[in-house]
Parts: structure tokens; C-alpha cells; sequence
């Protein structure tokens, strides 16, 4: 039962993050996310006694929760970016559209896939709804960390779905996954860096010198 | 009909004999009948201009005034241009001598062994007219090189309908060498409408109205006569006496053509062949009188008018042929 | 034993870079070094007995050998060819000689992180190593440090990133179906394959799908390839080369391997199809840009998409056409980088890149000339080149199976494509060249990168060698699903 | 599968291919040898090299083409083929029209070698095998519709190497812009390997599959002898010029073969034998005529260095032998007889005629009216080499360039007598060669069994008794009428009297060249009979010293290039309107991009039972 209680709000916090207009509310959101993964996997694994997941949870605990939200927060801090998202949606027709996504998604699991539990058709679906959040928020925000920002929370889908349904991968993937996401993470934050330099915007839409 | 165009290997052994026993009779019998058609061949064009003149109710010169036009200039000093090279004074025999060859596929009062076909005929002419053309431009004259353009013009529109004609006389004849003729051939109305292209092809090819006209030197009308202007003397003679030789075979074509009659197969044996020649010849000359009596010249771009209707008509003559007609 | 010491060669040249002091000598070591992986590479394809399985960590088999053999080659070449290359960027003081040394450590790794794909047996990791590679090459992408360089390093892992999360979704649903299966819990592919025919069949479609769009992204099928323009023009230029070479291969290897577990679930006409289709339309969208493209290096970025496009219809049309889809997947390493060589070196020389605006280059540099109008006549697929068997065997495939409509698609689409590229690269060969613009000539170690990779090209072309010949026939059989090879 | 990657490298050496054989090397030898005199001097030691090693490859891969038993070594060999001469055209790679000719021949080359390679495919596909044996036995089973695709594409493949209406525009562009010997080489015998595949893959291996296919053939034939010649005449670039008469010859030479494959279908095998030999004899008299008439044309470039001829005129002075040469070419061309030209020709037009004759009323008319196009291009033909001729060579040189040429050298000299003999020996001899062309058609259509002969005496090529002609005999009597008249002209009235002087100008007392009648004005009256088809426009522009006085009058009148602006301008322009359109797909904005991948994601997922 907590399971459901832990899914929807991870749910509520992905809209949460869908509607918010400025980008430490985002980070914030993404943490929170973050953090609620953490108590699923936490909870998985004490339930389904794997050890391994006990890692994977303070790996969670320690890069998502707090590590890469302050350094996304630092980078903020650090080049002074007008906090505006820069939207390319306002915040009532996103959260409509992500509705229409998440609805899509309950359709696609129920329709195409055919699971027998019907624990796991709603965390398929839920899973999937965020990842398609994640690429909504990369799709029609315009800054360059919110894009990070959507990179991650679609990882975290990935993580969600990873742990509910196979209840984690094979440890040394997962630890290299790990190690794939901080390192991208840190070399998008180097861009991000680069590109405020050379542009004094982080405006990634403006980036469009290559066309054609 | 494929047994024809491929003879069997006897049957052609055959012919060949026949063609072996009576070679040297043919040939000298040939060589006297293209002399005969060189000898009168002055004679049609001043019996031509007399017509012509009688009918414009003129006296006009005599019918023997080309004779005597040939024999003057022949002992005349020639002149010739310093631009021209040697292709100008080797022209006139070239077209003397293609005249002279198209002479021989022509049966006028003799059938018989020929050495070659009506196409060969066209092209001889055309082996005449190109070099008649490269003389024209040899001069660096403005005139001659009018002259040529306009010549070829004319001729490559005259090309295909004589062509056309020749094939629909042809179909009719079932081979394309009109040597083959004789009298027991009966002339079909496609051969007649056939006979008609020719004819008016025959006229441009002469230099007769309506296309060309032999009687002026006016810069904007003439087209053969432009070409050899820059010529005189001996050369030019041989060219006058080329193009009578060449109207001369055209009439005999056009004659055989149209009555088969008075031809026989070998010269000796009897004049009234030649007498019914001579007359044919002379039914053409009227003819001819009376369309350059009665037409004007047309613009030059006209021709490719009266081209297209002598080609229509060749082509009504071969859906006519095609059908048996 | 040679395994590892591909995979270490790298490394240790990596760390060798940042303590080198002569950049010169580096530039050679690099080299030797590269040169001695591929010989190695070379030996091992010969001598080892395959598959190879060690410590269910690494899995070899043939389809893991062709893929070592041709990153070790156009990794070869590239050192060779980032000696010269290197050095007139630092004399030149485009980059400084701090930076150079970086760029080296950074191609070991990039290189290292290609070799590994190939060489791990997990599927998981096979994901991990694919997004390594997307990491190492994202600064060389954006080495110049400039606007263009850097927009287009931002796009190039932004996108890929994100193709490649679709991937990791495939592989998760993928562990999904096998662990479903009752089987054994892993994502080892030579564990999976015999059991595939168990897995649930619609549950792996949808794996797949993924798989082939998120792999798919990296490999640049259109329409998700709007990165790789950008990357390969931006990106230095014998990393361009690696990129549109290997690069987009190792992708493609990570798709076979699913496809290998999807044909024997779920039957081969579904990944066909699949092919079919972005195959297709790879070749469309490729021909179009490759039509009004105005900068040398993008014109050879769409071409790799374009060729791309030929390889995955080549896997759809199966048979003959998987042959020649293998044997594409060479010739176009080999031609690909050998072309991007030549543009590297004219946009060095002209210092630009438009194809208005360059001219005589056949004039102003002789060698580089005569190379780049036979690769423009390789590429795009002239024999006794390479490219034009491989392409034919394809166009055999389709058309024996009476895919009339697709091969005759594929046939006009190359030909235009053909037009294209010899009207833009004979506008800039031919012609009198600029007065400011010397005649030069190449050093040695670029001429020698050039004729190595043209001797491939020929060679291949007039027949494909015979230990080539076996490999591409054994991954065929793994393709086919018999693995144990 | 593995047996495709063995090329079993065969060689077919039927007649055929012989004939080939021989038109290549016969062309190929005088070209070698003028190439030694034209290249010194004007190119650097190692320009010439390398034009012997592209020259040699190049006559060896065009021997390849027409050798090889095997579908898939023609291929490569045929693309070879493109490779080397796309080398040869951009020879003199500094000029920018150099480049574009060479591009849009090696384009439109190989746009027709994908026709071809998609007709050999569908062959593959239905043999299993590229041998020619097996290809041939296999094509007897394929369906009507593959065998109709199949001639099809064979016919747009090799139509475009040959340069037929309305694929030729590649033609003129490429072949002048080669070195002549090898313009000589391309126009000779290059685009004849097109009609080797021709008669190759659509008459010996597929087999002529219903009427049509002849008829529609037939009519691009016509086509192309009455286009080409027309352009020709427009055209006053000399080896432009030369080119589109290529494209004219090659229309007469497929009116040959169009002829034996209608021939073949309403069941007149001998006639069919005919009229390929017909058009095979007029191949090998197009290839030693135009590779002379090339070779001329290179020489005058040589001595004056423009091919402009407008700018020429008077060289017979200055180069007799090249412009005897060249007359020689061009009466040939001009199929006047006792030269090959001429027999040629008349084969053609009698094959028609037969054909005519023995075949059912339609047919009748549809063959006549083709000679007559055929009859139409020999006049427009000859006209057009009187202007060519002399406006070049006759007449005052109209620049400087003109007043300073000079003879060529020794070699260039023997290759162009070379081949002026030849033309006679193929017009003379013709009764003896046909034999042997006879033999090599019955081969090609299968028919070794038939009795056929189309001679008499070994010297009159003779239909039956009563059809023939005998070119020793016209040649003879064409002699001996000329020397009578000499004579008798000499008996008569004694050595001929001449004197030189001005020509005659109307009493103007200054005629120069600019007097002299121009070649544009030579070709008005056909520019003018033409227009419906030759859209000709003029600019004029004065250049004015004050209103009243025009100091300068500038006339310039062109011509509509009507494939170019009508079929080809179009389709380029739809295919890079398609392509502008896609470039806006990529604007740059990587918002726009990701959507791409997650549209491409759902559309997969809802259209994922299609797969």
C-alpha cells in the first residue's frame, strides 16, 4: 500500500515540476523526486531482501538527492541566470498536455503491453509517464540546465522502473550507470559554463548557428 | 516476297550469267544513252525558254541558244578570285561528273542494267550540290555564300519528300531501281500522285519558279544562280551543262515513270523509241513553260510550304500503294 | 591475452599524454601505439578460437571481432593522421600545447571507450559503454572552444543523451521479458540468445523499438540524426573521421545484438521492416541536405547518414543484403574517414569551409587533389572502390526477393546523392586556385594515413580478403542466431 | 552466396563483340599516333603522361565493356568506362567549363548506369547468375511486365551513353571539352558501346519482346537524327557542332537496329539480318568518320586555338591536308557517295524500303516517313558540313587567329590520311564488308542458320537482282567522266585560260572578311524553319555617342536550349524545391530535435502492428 502512497506522489511531484516557472523550485522538485525514489528503492529492498538494492539506494541518496541538485544549484548561483525557465508553455497548458501524456501512457501499458499484475501495469505506466515528462520538460523549456533537469528526472523514470519491475539490474550496470549519469552530468554543467561564456545566456533555444 | 530479296544461291548464279553474256552490250548501250541525253540535254532548256516566250507571246532566242551560250563560253578566259582555293576550280567537274553518273541510273529511252538505284540518284545530286555550295563560299563573295545557304536550305527540304516519292514509285515497282522498268509495267494512280511530288521536287530542283528563278540575277530572289556567280569561262560552261544533264534526267525519270512506253532494252534496234522519248521530253517542257509562265516565284520561306505539300502528297501516295491503289 | 592488451594500450597512451613532453614524439607514440592495437586486433581475429567468454564480463565472437577490426583501423589512421594535424593547430596557435596534450588523452579514451562496446558481454554494459563513448567525444566535439563548436557539442549530448535513455528504457523492459521467462536473472547476451524464443514476444517488439530509436539516435538514422551534422562539422577534424567511421558502428553493433534476440523471438520480418523504414528515410532526408549543402564537412556528415541509411536497409533486406550491410559497415569506415581526411585538410589549408567559396585544390595541393577526387568517386560508390560491391550486394538482396519499389528507391536515391557529391566536390577540386593560396605538399605520416586507407578501399574492392571474407561470414551465422561462433 | 564474390572473369568473343573489337582498336590506333603530335608543346611533361596512362586505361576498359561474358563485370567495366573519360573530359581541370561538362556527363552517366544496374538486377533475380548464357536462357521465362521494365530501363541506360533525344545534353557539353583525339575516341567509338549493350542485353539476351519495343525505339531514333542535326546546325562551335552530329549518327544507327527489332517481330528474319548489319556498318562508318572529322577539328584548335568558326575561314591555304581531311570527313558524313558514308545510308533506307515492301499497310507508312526523317537529317546533314566546311576552311580568315595557323605536325597528319583512306576503303569495299557485318548480325539475332546474302560479284551490295548498288563502279564512272571531260574539253578548245583577281563586290571597292558571310547567317534560313522548335530570341543593344549617332550596333541572336529549359530546369528545380523544403526541417533549434526522436517514438508505438 505505501508503494501506491510513494508512486503517486513521485506522480504529483513530476507535475509539480511541470508547472513550476522558476528554475530552484525546479531543482527543489527534482530533488524531492529524487528523494522519493530513494524510499522506494529503500523499500524494495527491504522487502525483497536484495542487498545490492540497499547500495543503489544510498547511491541515490547521495548523488541525486544532494550532490547533483547542489551542484545545479551552484551553477545557478555561480553564472547569475535570471531564474525564469523561459517557457515555452505556460504552466496550465503544460500541465494539460502532460496529463494527455500520462493518459497515453496508462492507454499504451494497458493496450500494448500485457502485464498480468496490475501493480506492475501501473508502475509501467507511471514510469513511462515520467520519462515522457522528463522529454516534455527538455522539449519546452528553454534554459540549458533545465534540460539537464529533464535529462535526469527521465533517468529517474529509468531507476523507477529498473528497481519496481526487475527490482534493479545487474549490480555492476547499475553502478556504472551511475557513474555514466554524474559524469554527464558534470560535463553538461561544463558546457553549461562554456556556452554562458561565449553566448551570456544560457538560452539554449538561441543556439541555432547550425542549421541546414 | 521474302524469296525475292533473298535470292537462292542458283538463282543468283543465273542472273549473274545473264548479266555476263550481255555485260558488254549493256554497257556500251548505256554509255551511248547518257552521251545522247548530254547531247540534247541543252536543247530541252532552249526549247523551254521558247515555250516560255511564245507563250508571253515573245519572240525569245532560238531553242539551239544554250549550244551556242555553252560554245562561247568555253573558249572564254576565265577569272577567278584570289580568296578562292582549288575547291573552286575543281567544283564544276565534280558536279559535271555527278551529273554525268546520275545519268546512268536513269533509264530516258533504254532499260536495262543500271549502277545503282534511285537513292544512289539523290545522293549523287547531293554530291553535286555540296561541292556547288563549298564553290559558292570559296569566293569570300557575300552573293555565292547567300546562294549556298539558300540551296541547301531548299534541297534538304526537297530531300525528304523526293524520298518519299521515290519509295511510293518504288513499292509500286517493288525495288528501288527504276532500271528495272519496262514496258509491260502498268502505272498505278499512286505512281501518278507519286510522280506529281517528284515533279514539283523536280522543279525546285532545277532552279524553276516557284522556288528559284534561272532568268534573274535580282540579289533577293536568286538561289542558283547567286551560287555560281562568281564563275565564268570554261568552268562555268561545264556547271550550265551540268545542271541540263541534270534536268534532262530528272524529265526522263519523271517520264519513264509516268510512260513506261517507248523504252526498249538494247539502242540498235529501233528510232521510234527515241521519237516517243523526244516526245515525253517535250509534253514535260510544256509543262514546265506553262508553270513558270503562270506562277510567281514564292518568298523563300514559302518553299518549305510547297515542301510539305509535295511531302503530302508523296505520303498519300504510299498510303495509296499500301493499299493496292 | 591480446584482449587486454587492446583495451590497455589505450589507457596507458591516455595517461602517457598528460605527461609527455615532446608533442611530436606523443603524436608518433600515439601512432605505434595505435598502429601495434590493430595488428593485435589483426592477430587475434586470426589465431583466437571464438566465442571467447571471460568471466561472463567479456564475450568475443566474430560479430565482436569485425567491430574490434574496424574501430582499430580508423583509430589507426586518425593517429597517424592528428600527428601532422596536431601540430599545425599548435604552430599554427589555434590550440595550445596543453590542449593538444589533453586532445590525446582524450582520444585514448574516446577510443578506448569504442573498443570496449564490441568487447563486453553484458547488454547493460554495452549501454554504459555507448554513452562512454558519447562522453569522451563531447569535448573533442567542442575541442575549438568556439560559438559553432560548442553548440554543437551541447546538441550532440543533449540529443544522444536523451536517444540513449530510450535505450537503457529497451534494455530495462528487455531484462523486463527475460526475467519474466523464468530465467536466469541477467542481461548477458550469450546466456539470452539461446533462450529467446521463450521471451514474450509482444514485450520484446516494444524493447526493440526502443532499442532502435534510442541506438538509433546515436547511430544517426533520421529523423533523429539532427546531432551528428553539427558534431562531425564541428568536431576535430580525425575525430570526425572516428565519429562518422566507428562511431555510428558501434551503435549499429548494439542494435544487431537486439536484433539477434528479437529475430529469434519474434521472427525477422519485424526488424526488417523496422530497418526498412528508417533506412528509407535516412536516405531521403540525407539526399536532401546532401543537395543544397553549402560546407564540405557537413556534406560528409549527411553522407554518413546516408550510408547509415544503406547499412540498416541492407540489415532489413536480410540474405545477401546482411553481407553487404557488414561489409558497408567497413568500406564506409574506411572510405568515410579517408574523405573527412581530405576535408581536413583543405578546410586547414583554405581556412574555410564553404564549397562556394574554395577553389583549385587540386592545384594548391596535388596529393591531397588527386585523393579527395577518388574518394569522391569511393563514397559515392564507383567501382573498383569498395563501397560500390557493398552496396551492390544489397541492391542484389532487394531486388531478388522482388522488393522492386525499395531497391529501385534506394538505386535513385543514390544516384542523386551521387550527383550531389561530385557536383559540390569537383566545384571545389577543379578550377584555378586562389593567389594567396600556395602549392604544398602533405607530410609524410598524412600521405601515409591517406594511402593506408586507400589501399583498403582498392584492395577490398577488387575482393574482399579472405580472413575479412570469414569473419563477415561467421557474424553472419551470429546474426542469423546460430551464436556460438 | 559466396559465388557472387568470385568474378569468374570470361570473355565472349562472338562477332559481336569481334566487331567491336576491331571499330575500338581501328579508332584507337590513329588517335594514339595523333595524340604524339598534339599534346607536345602545348602540355607539361607530366600532363602528358598521365593522359597516356587515362588514355590506355581508357581503351582497355572500353574493351572490356564489349569483351566480358559476365552482367556484373560489363557493369564495372562500364563504370570504369565513365570513371576514365569524366578523367579525360576534365582533362584541363583549370577550366570552369571543363568541370561543369564533366559533371553533368559523369551525372547523367550515372543516372543511366542505375537504369542499368536495375535492369541487370531484375534479370539476376530470375537467372541466379550474371553469365550471359544463363541470363539468356532465363530472360525466356521472365513475365512481360519484368521483360517490358527490363527493356525499359535498358534503353534509358544505355540511351543516355549514347546520347539519344532527349538524354543527349550531356553530349555536346562533354565531348568537346576533351582533348580531340579523345573526343575522337568518345564520339567514335565510346558512345557505341552503348549500342553494344543495346543489342546485347535487349536483342541477344532479352529477346524483342512485342512491336512496340522497336517502334518506340524506331521514333526516338528519328527523333534524335532530326534534333541532333538541327542543334548541329546552330552550333558554331566546330567540335560542338561535331557532337551533335553524334547525336544524329547514333539516331541513324539505332534506326538500323530499331528496324531489325520490328523486323524480328512481324517475322522477317533476313530483313531483320539486314537492317542490324545495315546499322552496325553505319557504327563502324560514324566512328571512322567523325573520329576523323575530330581529329580535324583538333588540328585547326591546334593551329589557331579557338574552335570558334566564326573566327576562322580561310585555312585551306594555310593547312591543306587537314582541310583535305576534313572535306573527306565531311562528304562522308554527308553520306555522298562513292564515300562510306553514302552506303551506309543507303542500307538504312533500304532496309526501310524492304521493309516497307513486305509488311502490312501501316508499317508501310510508319517505315517511310522514317526514312524520310532519315532523308531530312542527310540534307539538313550536308548542309550543315557545307557551312562547317566552309565557313572554316574557305573563303578569308576572319581573325588573326585564322591568318596565322599552321600545318600540323607529321603525326597528326598520318592519323587523319589514316583514316580519310578508310572512308574510302569502307565506301569501295563495302560489298565485301557487309558480308562479314552479315555474319556478325546473324549472330547477334541468333539466326547463324539463315541464308542471307546481300552481295554480287564481291563488289555491288545487292538486295536481289534488281536492287543494288556498285560503288567501284560510280567511283569509276564518277572518275572517268571527270577525266573525259578534262579531255574532250581540252581537245576541243586548247589549255585553259585563267586569270586571278578580286572578287567581284558589287563596286565596292574594300571586301574583307568582314564582308563575308558569316556562319550565323548561313544558318538563318534553318533557324528561322525551325523556330517553332529552336525558340530563337535576339538582344540589341546601341552604344551611342549622342541620340543621333549610334557608334556602335550590337546584334546577338540565341537559340532556346528547349530540353534544357523545358524537361531538365523543371526536374532539377522540383528536386531541390523538395530538398529546400526538408533544410527547413532543420532549422537549428534543439527543442525541434528532441520533439523529433519522442514523435518518432509514439508514431512507432501507434503504428507498431504494421511492422
Amino acid at each position: 500500500m505505501h508503494n501506491y502512497i510513494f508512486l503517486i506522489s513521485i506522480l504529483l511531484v513530476t507535475y509539480y515540476m511541470v508547472i513550476v516557472k522558476r528554475l530552484p523550485a525546479l531543482i527543489s522538485g527534482f530533488r524531492l523526486q529524487s528523494f522519493l525514489l530513494f524510499l522506494i528503492t529503500a523499500s524494495f529492498a527491504f522487502y525483497e531482501k536484495e542487498a545490492a538494492l540497499y547500495i543503489v539506494a544510498v547511491l541515490i541518496l547521495f548523488l541525486k538527492v544532494i550532490l547533483i541538485p547542489n551542484f545545479l544549484k551552484g551553477i545557478s548561483r555561480k553564472i547569475q541566470v535570471n531564474e525564469n525557465l523561459g517557457l515555452f508553455l505556460n504552466p496550465q497548458l503544460s500541465i494539460v498536455v502532460v496529463l494527455i501524456l500520462t493518459y497515453l501512457s496508462y492507454l499504451f501499458t494497458f493496450k500494448v503491453m500485457t502485464f498480468t499484475d496490475k501493480m506492475q501495469s501501473a508502475t509501467f505506466a507511471l514510469t513511462l509517464c515520467i520519462v515522457l515528462t522528463g522529454l516534455f520538460i527538455m522539449i519546452f523549456r528553454l534554459k540549458a540546465i533545465t534540460q539537464i533537469v529533464g535529462l535526469l528526472v527521465m533517468e529517474n523514470g529509468l531507476f523507477l522502473l529498473a528497481v519496481t519491475m526487475c527490482k534493479g539490474m545487474p549490480f555492476l550496470v547499475e553502478m556504472s550507470i551511475f557513474l555514466d549519469v554524474f559524469i554527464s552530468v558534470i560535463i553538461l554543467g561544463i558546457f553549461v559554463y562554456r556556452i554562458n561564456a561565449l553566448f551570456t545566456h544560457i538560452d539554449v533555444n538561441k543556439l541555432s548557428n547550425l542549421r541546414g | 516476297m521474302l524469296v525475292r530479296i533473298n535470292p537462292a544461291p542458283n538463282e543468283a548464279s543465273s542472273g549473274a550469267g545473264l548479266i555476263r553474256t550481255s555485260i558488254m552490250a549493256k554497257i556500251v548501250s548505256s554509255i551511248l544513252q547518257v552521251v545522247a541525253l548530254a547531247a540534247i540535254s541543252p536543247l530541252v532548256s532552249g526549247v523551254i525558254t521558247k515555250i516560255k516566250n511564245n507563250l508571253r507571246l515573245r519572240r525569245g532566242p532560238g531553242v539551239l541558244q544554250p549550244y551556242y551560250n555553252l560554245a562561247k563560253l568555253f573558249k572564254k578566259e576565265e577569272v577567278i578570285s584570289e580568296t578562292a582555293s582549288w575547291i573552286f576550280s575543281a567544283a564544276p567537274f565534280v558536279v559535271f561528273a555527278a551529273s554525268i553518273t546520275a545519268a546512268f541510273m536513269v533509264p530516258a529511252f533504254i532499260s536495262g542494267y543500271k549502277a545503282g538505284d534511285l537513292l544512289l540518284l539523290v545522293f549523287l545530286f547531293s554530291l553535286a550540290r555540296f561541292f556547288q555550295a563549298l564553290a559558292g563560299l570559296d569566293a569570300g563573295s557575300s552573293f555565292g555564300a547567300m546562294g549556298s545557304s539558300r540551296e541547301m536550305f531548299v534541297s534538304s527540304f526537297a530531300e525528304p519528300a523526293a524520298i518519299l516519292a521515290i519509295f511510293a514509285v518504288s513499292l509500286n515497282l517493288g525495288t528501288t531501281n527504276i532500271g528495272a522498268i519496262n514496258s509491260l509495267y502498268a502505272i498505278k494512280l499512286s505512281t501518278v500522285i507519286a510522280a506529281i511530288s517528284l515533279f514539283m521536287v523536280i522543279l525546285a530542283e532545277t532552279s524553276r519558279i516557284p522556288i528559284d528563278n534561272q532568268e534573274t540575277h535580282l540579289e533577293l530572289t536568286m538561289i542558283h544562280e547567286a551560287m555560281v556567280l562568281e564563275y565564268s569561262g570554261r568552268s562555268l560552261a561545264l556547271i550550265e551543262l551540268a545542271s541540263y544533264i541534270k534536268q534532262i534526267v530528272f524529265f526522263s525519270l519523271i517520264g519513264t515513270i509516268l510512260l513506261p512506253a517507248f523504252l526498249s532494252c538494247n539502242f540498235a534496234n529501233n528510232l521510234t523509241v527515241f521519237a516517243g522519248y523526244l516526245a515525253k521530253l517535250l509534253v514535260l517542257c510544256v509543262v514546265v513553260s506553262l508553270i513558270e509562265v503562270n506562277l510567281a516565284k514564292m518568298r523563300l520561306f514559302r518553299a518549305i510550304d510547297f515542301f510539305s505539300f509535295s511531302f503530302v502528297l508523296a505520303l498519300i501516295a504510299i498510303i495509296m500503294a499500301a493499299l493496292g491503289v | 591475452m591480446i584482449l587486454f592488451y587492446i583495451l590497455s594500450v589505450p589507457v596507458i597512451l591516455s595517461v602517457i599524454s598528460f605527461f609527455a613532453k615532446n608533442l611530436k614524439t606523443l603524436g608518433r607514440i600515439n601512432a605505434a601505439g595505435h598502429l601495434s592495437v590493430m595488428l593485435a586486433a589483426f592477430y587475434f581475429a586470426i589465431t583466437s578460437k571464438l566465442p571467447l567468454n571471460l568471466f561472463n564480463l567479456f564475450y568475443i565472437d566474430a560479430l565482436s571481432v569485425f567491430f574490434i577490426f574496424v574501430i582499430t583501423i580508423v583509430t589507426f589512421a586518425a593517429a597517424l593522421f592528428s600527428i601532422d594535424y596536431i601540430n599545425k593547430d599548435v604552430s599554427s596557435g589555434n590550440i595550445k600545447e596543453k590542449k593538444a596534450k589533453f586532445y590525446y588523452a582524450l582520444f585514448n579514451f574516446f577510443s578506448f571507450s569504442m573498443l570496449l562496446v564490441p568487447m563486453v558481454s553484458n547488454l547493460g554494459m554495452v549501454w554504459v559503454g555507448i554513452e562512454l563513448t558519447t562522453l569522451a567525444s563531447t569535448f573533442l566535439v567542442g575541442f575549438y572552444n568556439n560559438k559553432t563548436s560548442i553548440e554543437a557539442a551541447w546538441k550532440y549530448i543533449i540529443i544522444c543523451s536523451v536517444g540513449i535513455i530510450f535505450a537503457l528504457l529497451g534494455t530495462i523492459i528487455f531484462y523486463y521479458a527475460v526475467s519474466t521467462a523464468g530465467l536466469a536473472k541477467t542481461l548477458n547476451w550469450h546466456q539470452i540468445v539461446p533462450f529467446s524464443k521463450i521471451l514474450d514476444v509482444n514485450t520484446v517488439k516494444i524493447a526493440f523499438l526502443f532499442i532502435l530509436v534510442g541506438y538509433g539516435t546515436k547511430a544517426g538514422l533520421a529523423p533523429m540524426h539532427t546531432w551528428l551534422p553539427d558534431a562531425h562539422s564541428q568536431a576535430i577534424s580525425p575525430v570526425s573521421a572516428m565519429l562518422s567511421g566507428v562511431l555510428l558502428k558501434t551503435a549499429i553493433y548494439a542494435i544487431l545484438r537486439f536484433m539477434v534476440i528479437t529475430n529469434n523471438c519474434v521472427g525477422t520480418s519485424y526488424t526488417a521492416n523496422l530497418f526498412i523504414l528508417f533506412g528509407i528515410i535516412s536516405l531521403i532526408i540525407s539526399c536532401g541536405f546532401i543537395l543544397l549543402q553549402k560546407r564540405i564537412k557537413r556534406l560528409l556528415a549527411y553522407s554518413s547518414i546516408e550510408h547509415v541509411g544503406i547499412i540498416v536497409t541492407g540489415l532489413g533486406l536480410g540474405g545477401l543484403g546482411w553481407y553487404g550491410a557488414l561489409l558497408h559497415i567497413f568500406n564506409h569506415a574506411a572510405t568515410k574517414s579517408f574523405m573527412f581526411f581530405g576535408a581536413a585538410t583543405v578546410v586547414k589549408k583554405y581556412k574555410k569551409d564553404n564549397l562556394n567559396v574554395i577553389k583549385g585544390v587540386l592545384n594548391a595541393m596535388p596529393f591531397c587533389g588527386v585523393m579527395l577526387i577518388l574518394g569522391m568517386f569511393a563514397i559515392s560508390g564507383m567501382p573498383p572502390f569498395s563501397i560500390f560491391f557493398s552496396e551492390l550486394f544489397i541492391l542484389i538482396s532487394g531486388f531478388t526477393q522482388g522488393r522492386y519499389f525499395i531497391s529501385g528507391l534506394v538505386l535513385g536515391l543514390l544516384a542523386v546523392i551521387f550527383a550531389a557529391i561530385v557536383y559540390h566536390l569537383s566545384r571545389i577540386l577543379f578550377g584555378k586556385k586562389p593567389q594567396e593560396i600556395d602549392k604544398s605538399a602533405e607530410t609524410l605520416s598524412t600521405k601515409l594515413s591517406f594511402l593506408f586507407l586507400l589501399v583498403l578501399m582498392c584492395v577490398v574492392g577488387i575482393k574482399v580478403p579472405i580472413f575479412l571474407n570469414k569473419i563477415i561470414l561467421a557474424s553472419l551465422e551470429i546474426l542469423k542466431g546460430n551464436y556460438g561462433l | 552466396m559466396a559465388n557472387i564474390f568470385d568474378l569468374h572473369l570470361g570473355f565472349i568473343l562472338d562477332g559481336l563483340s569481334l566487331f567491336f573489337l576491331s571499330a575500338i582498336l581501328l579508332i584507337s590506333a590513329p588517335a594514339a599516333v595523333y595524340s604524339l603530335g598534339y599534346l607536345k608543346g602545348h602540355f607539361p611533361k607530366g600532363k602528358i603522361i598521365y593522359n597516356w596512362v587515362l588514355f590506355i586505361l581508357f581503351v582497355i576498359s572500353m574493351l572490356l565493356v564489349v569483351t566480358v561474358n559476365n552482367a556484373l563485370a560489363f557493369l564495372i567495366s562500364w563504370e570504369l568506362m565513365s570513371l576514365i573519360s569524366y578523367f579525360l573530359v576534365v582533362f584541363d581541370e583549370k577550366s570552369e567549363k571543363s568541370v561543369s561538362a564533366g559533371t553533368t556527363y559523369v551525372v547523367m552517366t550515372h543516372i543511366g548506369t542505375a537504369f542499368i544496374t536495375a535492369a541487370f538486377l531484375i534479370l539476376y533475380k530470375h537467372a541466379g547468375s550474371f553469365d550471359f548464357s544463363i541470363l539468356k536462357t532465363a530472360a525466356s521465362s521472365l513475365s512481360s511486365t519484368a521483360k517490358t521494365l527490363v527493356f525499359i530501363f535498358l534503353l534509358i541506360g544505355f540511351g543516355t551513353k549514347a546520347g539519344i533525344v532527349p538524354l543527349h545534353i550531356w553530349l555536346p557539353q562533354a565531348h568537346p571539352q576533351a582533348p580531340s583525339h579523345i573526343s575522337s575516341l568518345m564520339s567514335g567509338v565510346m558512345i557505341k558501346t552503348a549500342i553494344y549493350g543495346i543489342i546485347r542485353f535487349i536483342i541477344f539476351i532479352l529477346g524483342v519482346g512485342s512491336l512496340w519495343w522497336g517502334n518506340l525505339v524506331l521514333v526516338l531514333a528519328a527523333v534524335s537524327c532530326v534534333v541532333g542535326v538541327i542543334y548541329a546546325l546552330m552550333e558554331h562551335d566546330l567540335k560542338k557542332l561535331l557532337a551533335y552530329h553524334s547525336v544524329e549518327n547514333i539516331g541513324i544507327i539505332l534506326l538500323g537496329v530499331a528496324a531489325s527489332m520490328i523486323f524480328l517481330k512481324v517475322n522477317l528474319p533476313v530483313l531483320a539480318v539486314f537492317s542490324l548489319a545495315a546499322g552496325l556498318y553505319h557504327l563502324i562508318n560514324h566512328a571512322i568518320f567523325k573520329g576523323l572529322l575530330f581529329l580535324c577539328a583538333g588540328s585547326v584548335y591546334n593551329a589557331t586555338g579557338t574552335r570558334d568558326i566564326e573566327k576562322l575561314g580561310g585555312l585551306i591555304k594555310k593547312m591543306p591536308y587537314t582541310s583535305a581531311a576534313f572535306l573527306v570527313g565531311a562528304m562522308a558524313i554527308s553520306a555522298l557517295p562513292p564515300l562510306n558514308g553514302f552506303v551506309s545510308e543507303w542500307l538504312t533506307l533500304q532496309a526501310f524500303f524492304q521493309g516497307a515492301l513486305s509488311s502490312t499497310s501501316g508499317m508501310k507508312v510508319f517505315l517511310s516517313i522514317s526514312a524520310a526523317a532519315l532523308a531530312l537529317t542527310s540534307g539538313l546533314a550536308a548542309a550543315c558540313f557545307v557551312k562547317a566546311f566552309g565557313i572554316t576552311f574557305l573563303a578569308q580568315p576572319r581573325s588573326n587567329k585564322a591568318v596565322e595557323a599552321k600545318e600540323v605536325s607529321f603525326s597528326m597528319k598520318l592519323s587523319m590520311c589514316f583514316l580519310s583512306v578508310l572512308t574510302f576503303v569502307f565506301g569501295l569495299c563495302a560489298a565485301v564488308i557487309f558480308k562479314i557485318l552479315v555474319s556478325v548480325s546473324k549472330s547477334a539475332l541468333g539466326l547463324e542458320a539463315l541464308n542471307a546474302d546481300f552481295s554480287l560479284n564481291n563488289f555491288s551490295l545487292a538486295i536481289d537482282n534488281n536492287t543494288f548498288v556498285s560503288l567501284p563502279l560510280v567511283a569509276l564512272i564518277l572518275i572517268v567522266s571527270a577525266a573525259a571531260s578534262i579531255i574532250v574539253i581540252f581537245i576541243l578548245y586548247g589549255k585553259r585560260k585563267t586569270r586571278r583577281y578580286n572578287t567581284w563586290d558589287c563596286g565596292y571597292y574594300r571586301l574583307d572578311a568582314r564582308n563575308e558571310y558569316s556562319a550565323t547567317a548561313f544558318s538563318k534560313p534553318f533557324r528561322i524553319a525551325f523556330s517553332f522548335f529552336l525558340l530563337p530570341y535576339k538582344k540589341t543593344e546601341k552604344i551611342r555617342e549622342s541620340f543621333y549617332h549610334v557608334k556602335t550596333f550590337k546584334y546577338e541572336t540565341f537559340t532556346t536550349p528547349v530540353f534544357g529549359k523545358y524537361i531538365y530546369a523543371p526536374l532539377l528545380g522540383v528536386v531541390l524545391g523538395i530538398a529546400r523544403f526538408m533544410r527547413r526541417l532543420q532549422p537549428g533549434s534543439i527543442h525541434l530535435y528532441i520533439s523529433y526522436i519522442f514523435v518518432t517514438i509514439i508514431a512507432l508505438i501507434i503504428f507498431m502492428k504494421a511492422f
